[in-house]
């Protein structure tokens, strides 16, 4: 079923009867072509593009719990492609790309708004590095934009230009930046697969991989054993516990981002702002709340909640830089689970085990980075390779030394 | 002593010390006081306890404890290391004091002007502390002495008693904002 | 007439009349009142519109659980958009205005969403605004977000300030009704450390809005009575208007109480609140329960209310909404609204009850088996239409309808850390699950002991449960104990819209639309329809649509999931978690010893982490920083220059094992340096990248002064205290920092020994060749001040550090001033210090940069082969080892007036200009006095090979491409004579 | 969360710093580790979904590193330890 607005009206003339479900709701065959696990983000957009572009047949999602309730339902929405390391900016770049065309691609509006995307700027060294990012971004294609201080304080005269403990000295900005309504993404790339096709199987846990001379032969699930020549892994911070069924240890952590929401307000906001000497993130959202959010935790945890010290840190961050937010409130907070990796980068490899594929290690990086993971991870399964965008994210960079290590934290996966 | 002719100045930047009364609560800026860290040496833990003992009058202060002899008060800092302090007039070269009193017993450093300190007098420390520091007031004794964090800074709270007299021993860089957070907490809980 | 609602008794201070506004209108109300008890008071239903469709509405509730009356409160810079009418206590002089309409609230332009309901229905707008792309964020989207929001913020910086705060106690009791003022009065007998917390300004919970008796007391009084004794124990420690908010580990809330919130200003040096963290061992939950309404068509109009709110206005407050009320009930409950208001003379239309059996009463009509099934008034209620037992409808006069569906325990806190609550089948109601919050246990109506007697005796057990007390139990106070049992009864058929969520106008119609639609899980049915995602949190909502849900599903409640709840209890404002951390105190300030007397010298300071440090001094006529800076370098270079580096870390390492801990911190060799000598050191992490660098000058043979970056003082220190304890645990080495106990100055410039020759007492010979390049030492200045002496340069001049005890440092700056005159001694700051030091090319924070390694800095051979050191082995990977690797170098403009950035890349002097053909980035960039030109420093594909080669540097993002010559990092001096000198 | 410090008792997690798996203070032998060994010991996690032993440093109190045992689905903290004496138990020195 085509959506549109014709066929909104039609529906509402004639009670809404003719809705159908956005996804079927099937039961498992024996065998698939590929098995992904993992019904968030990455997982559903991998099955899109497998079924989409690269013409796979056979392919089945499987979700433990329900589709879309990983951080692709828990994140602070925004989409960028403002990262410094080659091995990095060209796959986010692709990412913003596929972003920019993901309404009409799925037929389903996820409210991709590309309001901008403004990091702002406190000291000579800071700026230093942010004009060599800048740099980075558009030597590789992608928008960027250094803004003085007279600038910022044109676009954004709300913020703390008086008593500013770290004053504002300029900013890099990313126009094509912005937010998208993060569940609809779940919800679009599902409907998509679903119409092409695709099983999304949904309350079945993975209990353990069937693995036979070094080969995968397929998954044993909590609704049974699932043939698959390929299985790929995207669960995100579920990695370390899902890959040690089989029998790995990978170069992740699990920690605890916490992020917050507001109550609504009237428009304040005009994009996403980011304080460069403190903790703190924001943008507003459509319905007119501030989302916002910091640093992780910095514990592994897999707890799925956070703990006050961090709460506050975010708020003095807020307050600091924007202190008109004092008398909003906060109306909800929560935690996902961060698959944190050893550089603060991905991976999208092989395994050891034939047959056997893994999509991870995205730290709290993963929202915007869904198209393009599934792109590539699609690309990966369908032709085992690895998709242009994506060669550098493999497992034995760190055997080698080629780290991509944008923020220069080393292996403390906390740091980054 | 020393004979030079180098005026010191406060870590509030005065040449006196800063005294200030909220209600019935007073804060007063400690510049008299000569400090040294005595780390003991390994394998010498002996050693080095039973000379602190002799100079202190007292065995070398537990975890979380602090003595107040004189010359010498002692609070501890980590396992085997202690802060020892003393008055300044008399003591200001405290660290070649105590190494020649220790010796290869323990590794001494003079810490005198890594710190500086603010004694809360009077009535009201509890409201005013509660709002600085996560220490329990309600429990400490005198002679306890916590290192705990006011305002993002790293300080030591030394119990004189709890309803009457603490020492608060704070980064001397940052003084000034210790001093504001004291003051600010001052006015808001009296 | 002014409080033409206003009833007898209550618990309002007739004597103190307060004046308040209400969108412009004066109104009075008295002391005790809430905002929304004062409207009611004076006739006001209609206080708000609805997020959606923009439906005039007027309060639910009488308590935070309140979806419609929300107000902005207050004005200018402390306008605080969403407070609820209902909990936002009267002071003189409160001004409120309702929110989200236009022009006015009762004539709302966009009310004429209403009328286009039916294509606004949940998720409508997943499904359209897609055509063309391009119009979503210029068209589509700005009228949504322009309709979307409720309250607006003033823009303004919030003028109030914030405190925190911290309590520990024994036993923490969240909620002041009947069983949390038991369990205090048990645990306060008991002499333990007890907190309670209520969030409501007077304590007591529903026995403040009920009849019934305690001990031949009315409830109120009883409650006055139980605090009264309360506050009179010094281990109690009572707290009104304070919520907690949130469970979190190992026993610690987060508690918000309300300092200024019920005055028009703050008081002086008062905050507005204060963010408490509790820590309690021991808690016991007396949250209570909140009344859930029944959903029928066209629920949600002013005056239409949850029968227990309009029984609490009347009772607690003397005010109410009407002078003719009608009820709708499936429970007893709802009777002793009725009872209640007829008491207080109020017509009661009927009492409407959904059960045949219905208990019937003298005093006014009960509909047994009858259902409200439509409402009618544009701006408030007039009309309930009711359908009876028998099927035949009858038509209601009323100006209220008290609606109650029964109650729903106050589980959220038991939620905080993703426990799951439990059904209760006689309850029909979600109980406190078996994981609670380790500590926690729930009493009262919150655990769903509904009856008063239940929560008064459940109050104290659990008290002498979690503190462990013996011996007999006091006895409990006498009250009603009436068994309560709830059928549940969610929703009344109809055929237009009945509401569920009545903030963000979710009906059971969109329940029905997303279970259609395939998203029936509980977690796809809120995102779907945005049921419970309201400012209420869904406290009235949430479980109507979980019910409805279920229904369609054809499975039991339990199944189709719980909604767990998550903190804030109710939403906090963001000033009050952030407390005084804000403006100029956001985080300490460190001041150096000569602060005080560079902002005479008129410097201007720039912040180095914590740290302010002189940027520049600038003197007499001086219009711009370059010539401050250009004097100083030239000043120092040519004659003596003073700058304060007190901020780069000093750790001080004793112990015999000092030099073999040193020889494994730093990749090059320490354990042969010789006392009284100082060397350059690297530092790499384990993963064999350069952490930091610095000098360690050896004191003794067990004793070793290290010094760190500015920045990276605090991460050096633990990285050191990991490898002593961790690491290497029997080396015998003791650590301790004193970066703020010595102030150190750099006196550089080929006059810097002559200076301190007038400084340093003559028995020290610091002649080249008693104190010779990298020498250092203790010596004593200005007549016996104790003071260290190192003989190294950042700058890559004759250069020394001279460190004295901080409080000196003020005075030895003066001295050096004073004795300096001769030689025009110059005090420079960190942008001079940062020119002389790329001069000179010596790597900083932008070089070492965290994915730098030695390899890169060229002090690739720096790496001992010889030893284990720390990162030594994993820096040999090929990665960081390639043929062309990054090779730090100099860069120079070919044209010496052109600009060249830091943050440019470096591309070869033709081809294309892309990251494919990148060689290599600028790091660091300054002009150079010494040189008239820029120059610069740079990471360079096998840049060590490449000198002389011109290539381009560009900087698209500052528009800018310079022809630029590669050349040695060392500007200055590259044989270093000048150091030796 | 509160951590409780062997020495100092009860104190909140907010004055500590957090490192990670207490498997780094097992530092391969640099006599004969391989590279493959250093990689692993730099790089792979356990991670698990359950009892966790992490290295905390008591930056806001005593200096010291404490080997903490604590279940990262339910943070609680069965076990605190002095990360010295855990050391030497496994036989690191000098």
């Amino acid at each position: 079923m085509r959506y549109s607005g014709f066929k909104v009206i039609k529906e509402a003339l004639t009670g809404h009867k003719g809705w159908k479900p956005a996804w079927r709701d099937p039961e498992p065959q024996a065998h698939y072509d590929i098995v992904i696990i993992g019904g968030g983000g990455h997982g559903l957009a991998t099955a899109h593009y497998l079924t989409k572009v690269f013409d796979q047949k056979k392919v089945a999602v499987i979700e433990k719990g329900w589709i879309g309730g990983g951080n692709v339902g828990r994140n602070t929405t925004i989409i960028r492609s403002n990262y410094l390391l080659d091995g990095n900016e060209p796959f986010y770049e692709f990412s913003l790309k596929l972003w920019e065309g993901l309404e009409q691609d799925l037929n389903y509006n996820a409210m991709v708004s590309q309001r901008g995307i403004m990091n702002l700027i406190h000291s000579d060294a800071q700026r230093d590095a942010f004009i060599r990012r800048g740099n980075a971004m558009m030597l590789n294609g992608a928008d960027a934009e250094y803004l003085d201080l007279p600038a910022i304080k044109k676009e954004y005269p709300f913020l703390n230009f008086d008593d500013a403990r770290f004053p504002i000295k300029g900013g890099l900005a990313q126009r094509r930046g912005g937010t998208v309504r993060h569940d609809a993404v779940a919800w679009g790339y599902a409907r998509s697969a679903d119409s092409r096709g695709v099983d999304i199987i949904q309350n079945c846990e993975v209990t353990g991989f069937k693995i036979e001379d070094g080969k995968c032969l397929g998954v044993e699930t909590s609704k049974g054993f699932i043939g698959a020549n390929r299985v790929g892994c995207a669960v995100a911070g579920s990695s370390g516990r899902l890959m040690s069924k089989a029998g790995m240890r990978l170069p992740i952590e699990s920690h605890v981002l916490q992020a917050f929401v507001s109550e609504g307000l009237k428009p304040v906001l005009p994009g996403v702002i980011t304080f460069g000497a403190g903790h703190f993130y924001v943008s507003q959202s459509d319905k007119g709340g501030l989302v916002f959010g910091g640093d992780i935790d910095g514990y592994n945890s897999y707890a799925q909640r956070g703990n006050l010290p961090v709460v506050e840190d975010v708020c003095e961050g807020g307050m600091a830089i924007m202190p008109m937010i004092g008398r909003a409130r906060l109306l909800r907070m929560w935690g996902g689970i961060m698959d944190m990796s050893m550089d603060g980068s991905p991976i999208i490899d092989r395994t050891h085990i034939d047959g056997l594929y893994f999509n991870g290690g995205w730290c709290y990086g993963g929202f915007k980075a869904t198209p393009a993971s599934g792109f590539a991870f699609a690309h990966l399964l369908a032709r085992d390779a690895p998709h242009e965008t994506a060669t550098a994210y493999r497992f034995n960079r760190f055997e080698t030394g080629h780290m991509i290590d944008e923020k220069g934290m080393g292996n403390q996966p906390n740091l980054h | 002593m020393s004979v030079h002719d180098l005026t010191p100045i406060t870590a509030l930047g005065a040449t006196t010390a800063q005294a200030d009364t909220v209600a019935d609560l007073t804060c007063t800026e400690v510049t008299d006081l000569a400090l040294a860290s005595v780390a003991a040496r390994l394998g010498q833990e002996k050693n080095c306890a039973s000379t602190l003992g002799k100079l202190l009058g007292a065995p070398p202060p537990d975890a979380g404890k602090a003595t107040m002899g004189t010359p010498y008060t002692a609070v501890w800092m980590g396992p085997e290391q202690w802060m020892l302090g003393a008055d300044f007039g008399t003591h200001e070269d405290i660290a070649t004091g105590l190494k020649a009193e220790l010796g290869d017993a323990a590794s001494v450093t003079e810490q005198t002007d890594a710190w500086t300190g603010f004694d809360l007098t009077g009535d009201g420390i509890e409201p005013v502390m509660e709002l600085l520091s996560n220490i329990n007031l309600r429990t400490l004794a005198p002679g306890d002495a916590q290192r705990t964090t006011i305002h993002h800074l790293g300080c030591f709270v030394i119990c004189g008693d709890p309803h009457a007299f603490v020492r608060i021993l704070g980064p001397r860089a940052s003084a000034g904002s210790l001093h504001h957070a004291i003051m600010t907490a001052m006015k808001s809980a009296l | 007439m002014t409080q033409k609602n206003r009833l007898s008794g209550g618990q309002i201070d007739r004597d103190t009349t307060l004046k308040f506004t209400f969108d412009g209108k004066e109104y009075e109300g008295h002391k005790g009142d809430t905002l929304a008890s004062a409207l009611l008071a004076n006739n006001v239903r209609l206080m708000g519109r609805s997020f959606k469709y923009h439906r005039p509405r007027g309060p639910l509730t009488a308590g935070s659980e309140e979806p419609n009356a929300i107000v902005e409160l207050r004005g200018g810079a402390r306008q605080e958009p969403n407070t609820r009418a209902t909990t936002a206590e009267l002071f003189n002089g409160l001004m409120a205005k309702s929110q989200n309409r236009w022009p006015s609230l009762a004539f709302d332009a966009m009310a004429i969403n209403d009328r286009f309901s039916n294509f606004l229905t949940a998720g409508f707008y997943y499904k359209t605004f897609m055509w063309p792309a391009a119009f979503w964020e210029k068209l589509y989207e700005p009228i949504i977000r322009k309709a979307a929001g409720l309250g607006s913020l003033s823009m303004k910086e919030d003028p109030d300030a914030y405190d925190k705060g911290f309590r520990h106690c024994d036993l923490l009791i969240i909620g002041a009704g009947p069983s949390g003022l038991m369990a205090a009065l048990t645990a306060g007998r008991a002499g333990k450390e007890v907190i309670l917390a209520d969030e409501d300004f007077r304590m007591g919970g529903r026995l403040n809005s009920e009849t019934l008796g305690i001990d031949n007391l009315a409830a109120a009084d009883w409650a006055a009575q139980a605090v009264a004794e309360l506050s009179t124990m010094n281990n109690v420690r009572l707290m009104p208007r304070t919520t907690v908010i949130g469970a979190f580990d190992h026993g610690i809330y987060g508690a918000v109480e309300r300092i200024s919130d019920h005055l028009h200003t703050p008081d002086a040096g008062k905050p507005r609140q204060i963010l408490w963290r509790i820590y309690a061992p021991k808690t016991i939950l007396c949250a209570g329960a909140t009344e859930r309404p029944i959903a029928f068509d066209n629920n949600d109009r002013p005056g239409i209310m949850l029968a227990s709110a309009i029984r609490s206005y009347a009772n607690r407050w003397a005010a109410t909404p009407a002078q003719r009320i009608a009820v709708f009930t499936n429970n007893d409950d709802g009777h002793k609204t009725a009872s209640d208001l007829h008491a207080k003379g109020i017509k009661i239309a009927a009492v409407v009850d959904t059960r045949p059996d219905a208990p019937l009463a003298e005093n006014y009509e009960v509909l047994r088996g009858a259902q409200v099934i439509d409402s009618k008034g544009r701006l408030g209620l007039t009309f309930a239409e009711v359908k009876l037992a028998d099927g035949t409808m009858r038509t209601l006069e009323c100006g209220a309808l008290g609606v109650s569906g029964g109650w729903n325990p106050n589980v959220h806190l038991t939620c905080h850390q993703r426990g799951r609550p439990a059904w209760n089948e006689a309850l029909a109601a979600f109980v406190p699950g078996d994981t609670l919050p380790p500590g926690m246990t729930v009493a009262g109506a919150a655990n769903g002991d509904m009856s008063t007697h239940g929560a008064l005796t459940t109050g104290a057990a659990a008290a002498r449960k979690a503190l462990g007390l013996k011996g007999k139990a006091a006895k409990t106070p006498d009250a009603e104990d009436a068994p309560v049992t709830q059928t549940p009864f969610w929703y009344v058929e109809g055929c237009s819209r009945a509401w569920l969520d009545q903030q963000n106008d979710v009906t059971v119609k969109d329940v029905k639309l997303s279970h259609q639609e395939g998203f029936r899980s509980v977690e796809h049915l809120k995102r779907y329809t945005t049921l419970g995602m309201a400012t209420d949190q869904g406290k009235t909502s949430n479980m109507g649509g979980l019910a409805i849900m279920a229904e369609l599903a054809g499975k039991a409640i339990p199944e189709v999931g719980t909604t767990i709840f998550r903190p804030p209890y109710t939403p906090t404002a963001i000033g009050v978690m952030a407390g005084r951390m804000k403006g100029m105190e956001f985080h300490p300030t460190r001041l150096t010893p000569s602060h005080f007397w560079a902002k005479e010298r008129g410097a201007v300071f720039v912040e180095v982490g914590n740290w302010l440090r002189a940027q520049w001094f600038p003197i007499e006529g001086e219009t711009h920083w370059r010539e401050s800076v250009d004097r100083e370098v030239t000043a120092t270079r040519n004659s003596v220059g003073v700058c304060d580096c007190t901020t780069l870390g000093k750790i001080d390492v004793q112990g015999t094992d000092a030099a073999a801990f040193l020889n494994k911190v730093y990749c090059n060799g320490f354990a042969k340096l010789a006392v009284g000598k100082t060397r350059y050191g690297l530092m790499l992490r384990e993963d064999g990248i350069a952490m930091d660098d610095g000098t360690a000058g050896r004191l003794a043979e067990d004793h070793f002064v290290v010094t760190t970056t500015t920045a990276n003082a605090a991460k050096v220190y633990q990285h050191l205290e990991f490898l002593r304890q961790c690491l290497f645990p029997d080396m015998d080495v003791q650590l301790i920092s004193t970066t703020e106990a010595w102030a150190q100055y750099a006196v550089a410039g080929p006059n810097s020994r002559k200076l301190l020759q007038k400084i340093v007492d003559p028995e020290f010979d610091i002649s080249n060749d008693a104190f010779p390049f990298m020498a250092c030492g203790n010596i004593t200045v200005c007549g016996g001040l104790r003071a260290r002496l190192f003989r190294i340069s950042f700058s890559g001049e004759l250069a020394f550090e001279i460190a004295v005890p901080s409080r000196y440092g003020d005075a030895l700056m003066r001295q050096l001033m004073k004795e300096g005159e001769e030689f025009d001694v110059t005090p420079y700051g960190t942008e001079a210090l940062g020119v002389m030091r790329i001069e000179k090319g010596h790597a900083a924070g932008n070089e070492l940069n965290g994915t730098t390694t030695a390899n890169n800095l060229g002090m690739g051979r720096m790496v001992s082969k010889a030893k284990d050191s720390i990162g030594s082995k994993l820096s040999e990977r090929p990665g960081l080892n390639e043929a062309d690797a990054l090779k730090q170098v100099g860069i120079k403009p070919l044209d010496p007036s052109k600009k060249i950035t830091a943050g440019g890349h470096l591309m070869n002097a033709d081809g294309p200009v892309d990251a494919k053909h990148d060689q290599g980035y600028v790091t660091s960039a300054a002009f150079s006095p010494s040189l008239d030109s820029m120059i610069g420093l740079g990471f360079l594909k096998n840049g060590a090979e490449r000198l002389g080669e011109k290539m381009r540097l560009v900087s698209p993002v500052t528009d800018l491409t310079v022809e630029v010559e590669i050349v040695s990092a060392h500007f200055i001096d590259p044989e270093g004579e000048r150091v030796r000198a | 969360m509160i951590i409780n410090h062997p020495l100092l008792g009860p104190r909140d997690s907010a004055e500590f710093v957090y490192l990670g798996d207490a498997a780094m203070i097992d530092r391969p032998n640099p006599e004969t580790a391989s590279p493959q060994d250093w990689h692993d010991y730099a790089y792979l996690r356990e991670n698990p979904a359950g009892e966790h032993r992490e290295l905390w440093f008591h930056e806001g109190g005593d200096r010291s590193w404490l080997v903490i045992t604590r279940n990262t689905l339910t943070h609680e903290i069965s076990k605190v330890e002095i990360a010295r004496d855990v050391a030497r138990k496994m036989g690191r020195s000098k």
